[in-house]
């Protein structure tokens, strides 16, 4: 299980290797993975940077309750969620949430909750540059 | 001691600071810190509010010690 | 889009990261992925190895039939299916599915799409050798 | 010209060989092709059927030139 905040860009698919070369090979049949990268447009705008304001604190450990909480729903073998912080460039990844379980049923379902719990109760704030200098609070999430 | 108040996002900014430090009155609720502390500003309607890094409601005590944040929804992922 | 058969064993991260450098940054904001792999038992036994038999000619076919569906129903950036054919070890990757959208909700709906359809549908056969050497034909597939 | 029959897989192995070629009768289908390709054995109850790499029903008409293929319940993934 592994949490982690990174004030730097991660790169998803190298990050997921690493943890999964952790994992008892032929042990895990199934691993669902999703991964929110940033746009370059939000609600008809260009947009030119953001910067992900969290809870120092708080966010780790409501991060981790998802994860616990997804583990006593489904048989998973391990959860995985990183997640930016600080300032963001278009096509920077912002969030990593992969799941390892026997079967792909509940890799699939598991992966979703994460996210969607993520979405609605993380506290994370994201503040946008538009490409005209202006600077506005997201204050609506994408939808699902 | 005392109850450390912290702000976040937008509700910092439309507060004007990150965090005040209040005395305890012995029969606080999250809601009641915040008439508190911002007394020139209603509570949002749609604000979170975290009693020590857990979701709360309004209405939920405050004790010495607590650390009570109120923030906007969440936009992250 | 891409669908591909690896005769020998390809890494999903990499695979995944080479397709997405492909495609223009900042235009796709969610990226929903699922691997399968290779399990050390099944129905209850040791396993040992495992061959893939498929339809050359059919099996790519029906894939890309697979896609094409997926991308009428959902609006799609990209689709990516590789599948592995021929000797299998515990702990490889068989199967790779990934969908780039512009939304969370059609990516995990259509990478799950293209699992299903795939494992209902596509024509590959799974031949496993036991422990204790024992051959036998896969004759119902891991449950959803 | 002529018509191929393919067989994958267990049902391969149970028929014994991998392929078949059969003249054309003029009023073939999927389910007739099998009868006159392996007369000792009844068409397995689960058997998938393709007609030129499409799945197709065992009263599907099959023309001359065609690809018929058989095979067990697929199990990849």
């Amino acid at each position: 299980m592994s949490v982690s905040l990174h004030p730097e860009p991660f790169d998803p698919w190298a990050r997921l290797a690493a943890h999964q070369a952790q994992l008892p090979a032929g042990s895990f049949g199934a691993t669902a993975v999703f991964v929110g990268t940033m746009r370059d447009f939000n609600e008809g705008d260009d947009v030119r940077g953001m910067t992900l304001e969290h809870y120092p604190g708080m966010t780790e450990k409501h991060l981790e309750g998802i994860v616990a909480e997804a583990r006593s729903r489904w048989p998973l073998d391990d959860c995985l969620i990183a997640h930016r912080v600080g300032p963001i460039e278009p096509g920077d990844p912002i969030v990593l949430t992969a799941v390892w379980s026997a079967h792909r049923k509940a890799a699939f379902e598991a992966c979703r909750y994460l996210m969607e719990e993520l979405k609605h109760r993380a506290p994370f704030w994201k503040r946008e540059t538009l490409k005209d200098g202006q600077v506005r609070w997201v204050e609506k999430n994408t939808e699902g | 001691m005392s109850i450390t108040v912290r702000y976040f996002a937008s509700l910092r900014e439309r507060v004007g600071r990150a965090e005040d430090q209040l005395d305890a009155d012995g029969n606080d609720t999250a809601g009641g810190i915040w008439a508190r502390a911002v007394p020139e500003q209603a509570m949002p309607d749609r604000v979170l509010i975290a009693i020590n890094q857990e979701y709360a409601d309004a209405d939920h005590p405050v004790r010495d010690g607590d650390e009570v944040a109120f923030f906007p929804p969440v936009t992250g992922g």
